[in-house]
Parts: structure tokens; C-alpha cells; sequence
């Protein structure tokens, strides 16, 4: 149990931008915390809360959806449902007692791949700092099924 | 009184006219505080209609029933503001034609049960957006403004223990008048996307879910908190979301057949103060 | 000369029974909802309420059971069994008719293949029931041929006396003696009566709906589709049934662990017997009401010689409609 | 009402864990698997209590069980067979089982094919598309020992070619003299050198015309056929008496619990899922 916390991070991003972002890092050799897993999906449009869910429910620390800036989304305007959907999401989570700053959203561009890099540093700082989900980890334990992330 | 009596004799004009075919009104139940939902199709039936304050339960629900508009035909049916509004929603998602539909409007102050004018959806626009304006006092919740005073850890804890007595029935889910997929999320099984068991994770993950797909459609007609055998304040949530999706994008739910569903449509310069 | 707790007692014995090692659980009204729960003191019992509620039920088939953990390794499967846990409790101040609800369903869970998670938790109960003096509209006992006092399912019964002073003790089985026996010192030998339990007035006649019921040409009947237009199936009725036992079983974990559930089921739901095909044999609502009635009062009692079903009401007590068990054989008895 | 307690473990939703040894694409979506038994102690259960018609709950951890029948004989003990169509949850992980894998089976359950019964009669067997399995378990059981029985008619129909199961079967049985199998497929669902039959099932049995004199008649198919087919057989003189038919209905238990398999006041589970007409028509034809 010395072992010092890793969090668990889980990744919804798009393919056409924050993916060829993550991409992009990768290419330019930069470097950032690994303790990400990324989903990519079609669009951000396609990124359903139910995959946030799963995610806390497989027993994620934090979860990060990314997609494509405003005005940039390559089916036009996945990323506007996309961010109503969230804002209505997110305020459901707050409310149910999830903190906001475990699940985080952000646009990320093809080209901003250094823009990914620091995010990706600065979101596992910051849940590291939180700690591990203790109350959603108390859930999954009670359902006898491990968590399997 | 007077209300109920108007209200029988234009339904037994409608039915023996061919105006409509049924209509769906209320009837005593069990005890002297219970109402069942009536379906009027006789006149006979027309007379065990009663409409008093005990008349709560929105009964939008029952137009969706399969079959039930299939023939074109015109329905009547008892509503209150949230029962029309309920229409409205229906409506906008192409669940039925509003056409099919004739409206016996009604509402009460206390005990006082009074007619609403019109017929047609439409011809209670006026009073929505009054409703708008200047929401029932009913509707402020004391517990509510507790729950949002807690912080993160101290609500996630009172949702624990508020969604460890549900026994996943799913009441409120059947009760609620804007359920109506024929196969639910938690129905579907490739992927399972919520546990189907009742323990405290799977409570907690359903009932997100399903305040998530009501919001911006709940009209807090509380026929979910009604029909929750555990008691489960589920207004509460649903409450909580109908404000937000009226702050942050100026949308009531129901105010017109034709109103654009919140989380299908968007604006260009929507909020979005949270994204990174 | 009968024997006699009372009430100023209760708080000795509920120590006493825990002392003993006995987990006690009785009826407790908590902030917004009744049920049976593990009690620490004789005062946190709320033994006037009507009926708790949720069912006694619980207690003996929960909601959700895990019944194996499966650990998936290369070329082995490993398969644990979960068991019922073993703990040996007094449910204290259970209503008569929720103990007949155990006893109704005993033989259903036991034929050919006997179901342990049940049969465990039944072996480790003491059930002490204590006859009703108050009853509310819903009640129905007396219709189902069972009465506010009934042993069925009880170990003891208790007869409670005026001014809630206490209650005659009758012992019924084997076990209850035992378990009163830890709490011997605390009773004590009188001859008083206790209070007349409560008149709940016949709501249907049984036999005539049984014998309606029993009829095939009524299977078809048009009084099925117009008794659940209303119906919602929200299944409400059929989880706080104290004796509703259909189930679900399902797997929760991946591909290398997890565990496989028992979970409450209902015939309300659609798809509660839909075919992979699409094909479902009852597909309507009104089939579905037909067979949860059919199977309460018909075939139930053709296999079990009883009817599924105590009268304890809270089918109709709950409904959002106003619908249940009530309203319908009241209706067959009008036929 | 049997009263004998048989179960092999003492918790009687554990099952066996099963080794896939072989399997077999039967048509688009259809696939046949063999099953060997991974605990000795559960094979000697099996060998126990398997009759033909009985089934059983197939199942993958973490995605859940399933039931079909067993479709191998009770004549060959040492493996289980099944044949499953591909379309949910639980297939769709059986389907993607690969040989050598592990699945689990818990049975077999419910009751049987009484075939002592049929000895010295003539069996006719009709069957429906992916409802061979349960009518090949019993025709394997009565050919494996086919000096006890009479005259063996067989009569298949499926909508189109590709969807006959067992094609490697039916090609045996053609070649068998003392089979007779008539073949059919639907209108429309004949491949250019289809040499059999064309027609609906009740059909194709009218007009094959087999004799009710001491006939046994096992019939297996989607609801349809049966009730086309029974009016057919009544047609042909067969007493409802000697027509058998296996009811497939949703299970979750298998043994009785659950409570969804019933049909009127019958468990399915239990005391079926072999009927016979006579019994099939006595249940509310509505719940069926």
C-alpha cells in the first residue's frame, strides 16, 4: 500500500482534433503523464454521458472528454450538442455530488499538440491532488464486481 | 362542482357527436383522497367523471399507449398546465399529432377546481408563458435549497442515501409521461450500460441517467415522486435540471408543440465558461 | 394462566436476544419510509405501525444477491459460491401477514430444487409476529381466508394487551420457544386478555373469483383488457409483494472477473418473457396482469395447495393508479 | 409433482464449466458447438440424468446464460451438442467462443421425449428452420437403436437453402435406407439446383401423406408451423395424443424459481418443454 497514488484517467476525445492533437504530442516528442487511457470516437457529438458513467463505473479517478474548438468540427456542429449536453451533464454530476473537477472538458486542436501535452499534465496533477474517487470506489466495492479499469 | 358537471356534459356532446372517441378523465378510487384514471367512452362512463383537487396524477402518459392515435382519431383528455405542457413535449418529438388531441383544461387553487379555456394546445400559450413568468409557489422547495447549500461530498452522501432504498421497480420511469422508448437504456443489454442490480451503484447510475434524459423535457407534473413506492424525492433532481436548462439556455419545457428539444438543437454562443 | 412481556420489558430482552447472539430487526419508520431493520434497542422499534412499507420479504430474497464470483485465467475457469450469510436472528413484531408471505413461498422455493440462498436465511430466522389491532382501508387478510391473528409462517405470536402494556405469549414452534426462553426471566404469568384484534371486513369472496378464475373460457375474457387499461406496469406492486418471489439473473464484471446476481424481476415487464425472436408470449398489459393475477389465485395454489398471496394490501396501497389485487377480484366477484 | 431432490451441487445456479472441442457454421448465424465436461463428477451428473428433449442453460460469464435444447442424443453421453442462432447478448459471446475456450452449462433440465414409449411404432418427425436441434437430438436417440422402431419419416423445411441446419446430417439421412427424409424449402427460397421440394412445411406434409396407424408424430418449429402443422396432422388422422412438441420459452432459472416460462399454470422449466398436442392445446393458446 506505500505505493504513491496514480490516478486513473479516462479520455473521450474525437478523432479529428483532439486525437490528431494527442497525435501531434506523440510526433513532437512530448512528453506527458501517462496515466491516460484514451477512447477515441468519431466526433464529440458521439460521446455519450453514458461513457463518462462507465468510466467511473470500471472505476476511473477522473474522466477528460475533448473535441474540436467551436466552429471547427469536421460534421459541422457535433461539438454544439456536444456542449450543451455537457453543461447539462455536468451540472447533473455537481448536483448528485460528483465534484466538477473530476470530469473535465476541453477543446483541443490538431494542432495544439503541446496544448494536450500540458493538459493532460496539469489534470493529473490536479487529480492526484484530489486523491483516488474514494465514495465512487466505496460503491464499486459494494457491488462485489472489482473494479477493472 | 360546477366544473365537473360542465365537464361531463361537453364530453358526452363530444363522444355522441364523434368528436372524439375516448376521452381520459378521472374517477374515485379506493379511498375518498385517491383518484383512478377514467377512459370515457359511453356516456354511462362519462358520469363517474369527478374533478377535484385530488385530480393530480398527469395523465398525458396514456396517449402514447400503442395503437391508441393509430387510427387518426380524436382523444380528449383532463389536464392541468403541466399536463398540456407534457402534450407539448410529446408533440415536439413527434410522439403524436396535437391535432388528435382535445384538451379539458383545469387547474385548482386549494380546493377550488376551475376550467381552463380552450381546446387545442395551442390556446393555452398565453397561460404557459404566464406560468412562465411567474412560476406556482409551490414549486420552491425547501430541501432543495438545503441539498445546494451542501458541498460535494455531503450531497453525493444524501443521494447515497436517498437512492439505497430504491429497488429499481423503475415506477418512475412507467409513471412518467415522457418515457415512452419502447426499449429503455436499462433494457438494453449490448452494451449494458447501466447495472441493472439494485445495489447502491446501479441506484445511483439509473437514477442519473434518467434525470439526465428528462432534462429539458420534465415538466415536474411529479408523477415520478408520486409513484416511487421508497419515497425517493425524485422532484428534486428534475427540479434541478428544469432551472438549469431555463439559465443557461432560456428553455421552458412544453411551451409550444413546436419548441425545439433543448439538448437537439444549440446556439453558436452557448455557454461554455467550463471547458478548458 | 398465560405468559406475559411487557412492554417496559422489551428493551431487556432486545438485549438480552443480542447478547445471545441474535441479530433483532423489526418494523422501524425511518425519515421518509417504513420497513423491517436491524433494531440495537427495544424503543427503536415502531411496532404501532399498521404494516411496514416495504415487505418481510427482503430479508430472505434481497433485491440484489450475488451468488458467484467467476475469475476467468487462461486455461481454468474458478467459480466461488457466495452463500446466504449465516446469522441467526429474531425478526421481532413481523405482521401476520407478512410471516404467511415466507410460509407461501417456502414450497415454491424448495421443489425438486431447493434454493439455499432461501432456505438459509429461514433455518436462521425466529419469526415473532404480533397480531393486529389496527388495520387500514387496504388490509385484506380476512378475504384471503387468513385473519389478523394468523400463526401461518409465525414462531410466536404475540396477543398485544390494552394501553400497549405488553402482549400474551404463544409459542408456537420449536424454535420460538427457544428463542423465548433466552428472554425467560423477563416474562412473567398472568391471566389477563388481550385486546380483540382488529375486524377487517371481507373484501371479495375468494371462492367465487377461484371458481371464475378457474374457468378457460375466462382467459380470454374482455374483462382483463378493461380492469388494466390503467396499468402502467411499473411493477411497484409486484417488488413490495411480500410474496412476488420471479427473479432475473445477471452478470456484472468482464471478460477475466466478476459475479453473477440474483435480482427481483417482474411480470409487468415487457420484457420479462420476450424471445430473442421479438416473439413474446405476453405482450400486452393486460396479459400481464392477467397472468400475475392467474398465477396468485389459479396455478399457484394447483401446484402449492395455497394462494400466493397474504392480503396484506400493499399492491393497492402503492399503486400510482390506484389499481391491485383488490379492485380486481372485487370486480370477478361482480361477474 | 416429483418430490426427489437431485441437484449435483448445493447451489443449483452453479454450473459446469464446459471445454469447447468442436464447432460447426450450420447456416448464416447458426452454429453447432461440442461441449465436453471439464469436472468428471459433472459429466457422471449429466450421464445420470439425460434423457433426450431435455435442456439447458449455456452460458459465458459476465455476459449471462442461455437456454436451448441439448441437441446431441441420449445415445452418446460423452459430449453435449448444441446449435444456437447468433442474436444476443449470450450467443453473441458463445459465437465468438473460440475451441478450447471455457463456457459453462447448468442442466439438464426439464422433462423428456418418452421414446421407450415409441418402441415398435412408426416416428414421423417435422421440423421447422433452427428448430431441428431438439427433433435431431430424438431422431439421433432412436436411430442409434433403430432395430426398435418402426418406418422413420423425417420431413424438413426451412425458408431457404442456406438456412437448413445440419446439412451434413440431412445428406446421411437421404443416403439411409431406412430413412425417409422429404426435404422442403419455402416458395422463393430454392437455390438453382435444389432438387427437393418446394412448399410450406404443412403443406409438403399433406401431401407426403404419412400413415397415423401406430405413428408417433415429434414436431418442432416457430409457432406458425406448429399450429399450421397440427391442423395438417389432424387432417392426416393423427390423434393429438401421439403428437409431441417441444415449447422454447424465456428462462432465467431453469428449475422452477423464476416464474417467466410459464404458459397458463404449466412451468415450462419443469414439466416440460416436451408436450403433447393433447397437452399443448389444453394451455391458453393466447400465452403461448
Amino acid at each position: 500500500m506505500s505505493e504513491p497514488f496514480e490516478p486513473k484517467i479516462v479520455a473521450f476525445v474525437c478523432t479529428y482534433c483532439t486525437y490528431a492533437g494527442a497525435d501531434l504530442a506523440g510526433t513532437s516528442r512530448l512528453k506527458y503523464a501517462p496515466n491516460v487511457r484514451i477512447v477515441r470516437l468519431p466526433c464529440t457529438g458521439r460521446i455519450s454521458p453514458m461513457f463518462i458513467l462507465k468510466a467511473l463505473q470500471k472505476g476511473a479517478d477522473g474522466v477528460l472528454v475533448s473535441g474540436c474548438h467551436p466552429g471547427d468540427c469536421h460534421f459541422t456542429h457535433g461539438n454544439y450538442h456536444a456542449r450543451r449536453r455537457w453543461m447539462v451533464f455536468r451540472a447533473l454530476l455537481d448536483f448528485t455530488g460528483i465534484s466538477p473537477e473530476r470530469v473535465i472538458f476541453s477543446w483541443i486542436s490538431a494542432a495544439e499538440g503541446s496544448k494536450f501535452a500540458d493538459l493532460i499534465n496539469s489534470v493529473t496533477e490536479d487529480i492526484r491532488k484530489l486523491g483516488p474517487f474514494d465514495q465512487y470506489q466505496q460503491l464499486i466495492k459494494e457491488t462485489e464486481s472489482p473494479a477493472t479499469l | 362542482m360546477i366544473t365537473q358537471e360542465k365537464y361531463r356534459t361537453t364530453v358526452k356532446e363530444l363522444l355522441a357527436n364523434g368528436s372524439i372517441k375516448m376521452a381520459i378523465g378521472y374517477r374515485p378510487g379506493s379511498t375518498s383522497d385517491r383518484r383512478r384514471p377514467l377512459f370515457i367512452r359511453t356516456s354511462e362512463e362519462a358520469d363517474q367523471l369527478v374533478l377535484d383537487s385530488t385530480c393530480i396524477t398527469n395523465l398525458s402518459g396514456y396517449l402514447v399507449t400503442e395503437g391508441l392515435l393509430s387510427d387518426e382519431k380524436r382523444v380528449g383528455i383532463f389536464l392541468r398546465p403541466e399536463g398540456i405542457r407534457s402534450i407539448n413535449i410529446l408533440a415536439a418529438e413527434y410522439q403524436l399529432n396535437v391535432d388528435q388531441i382535445i384538451i379539458f383544461g383545469f387547474d385548482f387553487t386549494g380546493r377550488e377546481v376551475r376550467a381552463l379555456q380552450g381546446q387545442t394546445t395551442g390556446d393555452f400559450s398565453a397561460l404557459l408563458s404566464e406560468i412562465r413568468e411567474n412560476p406556482p409557489l409551490a414549486t420552491k422547495e425547501p430541501l432543495l435549497e438545503r441539498i445546494e447549500k451542501m458541498n460535494a461530498k455531503e450531497r453525493f452522501d444524501f443521494w447515497q442515501q436517498e437512492f439505497s432504498r430504491c429497488i429499481k421497480c423503475y415506477a418512475c420511469r412507467q409513471a412518467c409521461p415522457m418515457c415512452y422508448c419502447r426499449r429503455c437504456i436499462v433494457d438494453s443489454n449490448q452494451p449494458q450500460w447501466v447495472n441493472t442490480s439494485s445495489h447502491t451503484l446501479g441506484n445511483f447510475e439509473w437514477n442519473v441517467v434518467r434525470a439526465f434524459h428528462l432534462s429539458g423535457r420534465c415538466v415536474q407534473c411529479g408523477n415520478c415522486d408520486r409513484a416511487c413506492p421508497v419515497n425517493i424525492p425524485l422532484r428534486l433532481i428534475n427540479q434541478r435540471m428544469a432551472k438549469e436548462v431555463v439559465d443557461g439556455f432560456d428553455h421552458f419545457a412544453g411551451l409550444s408543440p413546436t419548441q425545439e428539444p433543448v439538448l437537439a438543437s444549440f446556439k453558436k454562443d452557448d455557454t461554455e465558461t467550463f471547458i478548458l | 394462566m398465560t405468559r406475559i412481556l411487557f412492554s417496559d420489558k422489551l428493551d431487556n430482552c432486545v438485549a438480552k436476544w443480542r447478547s445471545a447472539g441474535l441479530t433483532v430487526i423489526g418494523p422501524v419508520q425511518g425519515e421518509s419510509l417504513s420497513s423491517y431493520a436491524t433494531v440495537e434497542r427495544g424503543t427503536d422499534l415502531h411496532l404501532g405501525l399498521v404494516l411496514p412499507d416495504r415487505s418481510l420479504k427482503e430479508l430472505f430474497f434481497p433485491q440484489t444477491e450475488p451468488m458467484l464470483r467467476y475469475t476467468i485465467k487462461k486455461n481454468e475457469i474458478e467459480t466461488a459460491d457466495f452463500t446466504a450469510p449465516s446469522a441467526p436472528r429474531i425478526i421481532f413484531g413481523a405482521r401476520p401477514c407478512d410471516a404467511s408471505g415466507l410460509a407461501i413461498d417456502d414450497p415454491l422455493f424448495g421443489w425438486d430444487y431447493k434454493d439455499e440462498y432461501w432456505f438459509q436465511r429461514r433455518k436462521e430466522s425466529v419469526i415473532v409476529t404480533i397480531a393486529c389491532t389496527k388495520a387500514d382501508d387496504f388490509c385484506m387478510c380476512t378475504s384471503l381466508k387468513l385473519a389478523p391473528d394468523s400463526t401461518k409462517g409465525a414462531d410466536v405470536l404475540l396477543r398485544p394487551l390494552d394501553k400497549n402494556r405488553g402482549w400474551l405469549v404463544e409459542e408456537l414452534t420449536e424454535r420460538g420457544r427457544e428463542a423465548f426462553v433466552i428472554i425467560s426471566e423477563y416474562l412473567q404469568e398472568g391471566s389477563e386478555t388481550a385486546l380483540p384484534t382488529v375486524e377487517v371486513p371481507e373484501k371479495f369472496n375468494l371462492d367465487a373469483c377461484v371458481t371464475w378464475l378457474q374457468n378457460p373460457e375466462n382467459f380470454d375474457s374482455k374483462f382483463w383488457k378493461e380492469i388494466s387499461m390503467r396499468c402502467i406496469g411499473c411493477a411497484s406492486c409486484t417488488y413490495l409483494c411480500p410474496t412476488c418471489h420471479c427473479f432475473d439473473i445477471q452478470d456484472e464484471g468482464d471478460t477475466y472477473s466478476g459475479i453473477r446476481r440474483k435480482n427481483w424481476d417482474s411480470c409487468s415487464f415487457a420484457l420479462f418473457t420476450m424471445h430473442t425472436s421479438g416473439h413474446n408470449p405476453r405482450s400486452t398489459q393486460s396479459a400481464r396482469w392477467r397472468q400475475r393475477i392467474m398465477h396468485k389465485f389459479n396455478y399457484f395454489p394447483g401446484k402449492f395447495s395455497v394462494n400466493s398471496c397474504s392480503g396484506c394490501g400493499r399492491c393497492s396501497r402503492q399503486c400510482p393508479v390506484d389499481m391491485g389485487i383488490t379492485e380486481t377480484l372485487q370486480e370477478i366477484s361482480k361477474l | 409433482m416429483t418430490e426427489t431432490i437431485h441437484n449435483a451441487q448445493p447451489n443449483i445456479y452453479k454450473p459446469a464449466i464446459m471445454k469447447i472441442v468442436g464447432r460447426h457454421d450450420e447456416a448464416p448465424g447458426v452454429r453447432t458447438m461440442r461441449l465436453e465436461f471439464q469436472n468428471p463428477a459433472d459429466h457422471e451428473q449429466f450421464k445420470k440424468t439425460f434423457r433426450t428433449g431435455m435442456f439447458g442453460l449455456y452460458g459465458v460469464y459476465g455476459e449471462g446464460e442461455s437456454t436451448f435444447c441439448v441437441a446431441s442424443p441420449e445415445t452418446r453421453k460423452e459430449y453435449i451438442e448444441c446449435t444456437f442462432r447468433q442474436s444476443g447478448r449470450v450467443t453473441s459471446a458463445l459465437a465468438n467462443a473460440d475451441i478450447g475456450d471455457l463456457v459453462t452449462f447448468r442442466g439438464p433440465y426439464g422433462n423428456r421425449f418418452p421414446i421407450e414409449e415409441f418402441h415398435g411404432k412408426n416416428l414421423l418427425f417435422i421440423s421447422g428452420g433452427i428448430a431441428l436441434p431438439p427433433t435431431r437430438s430424438v431422431i439421433w436417440s432412436c436411430l442409434d437403436q433403430r432395430e426398435k422402431f418402426g418406418k422413420v419419416t423425417i420431413v424438413y423445411g426451412a425458408r431457404t437453402v442456406a438456412d437448413l441446419v445440419y446439412k451434413h446430417e440431412l445428406d446421411e439421412w437421404q443416403e439411409r435406407a431406412d430413412v425417409d427424409l422429404v426435404l422442403t424449402v419455402d416458395p422463393g427460397g430454392e437455390s438453382p439446383d435444389w432438387k427437393y421440394r418446394v412448399g410450406f412445411v404443412p403443406t409438403v406434409l399433406e401431401e407426403a401423406a404419412p400413415s397415423p396407424d401406430n405413428c408417433i408424430a415429434v414436431i418442432c418449429g416457430p409457432p406458425i408451423m406448429i399450429k399450421f402443422t397440427l391442423i395438417s396432422l389432424k387432417k392426416l388422422g393423427f390423434d393429438e395424443k401421439n403428437v409431441y412438441t417441444t415449447l422454447e420459452n424465456r428462462m432465467k432459472c431453469g428449475v422452477g424459481k423464476c416464474g417467466r416460462c410459464n404458459v397458463g399454470s404449466v412451468y415450462v422449466c419443469k414439466e416440460g418443454p416436451v408436450f403433447t398436442a393433447e397437452e399443448v392445446s389444453r394451455m391458453p393458446a393466447a400465452d403461448l
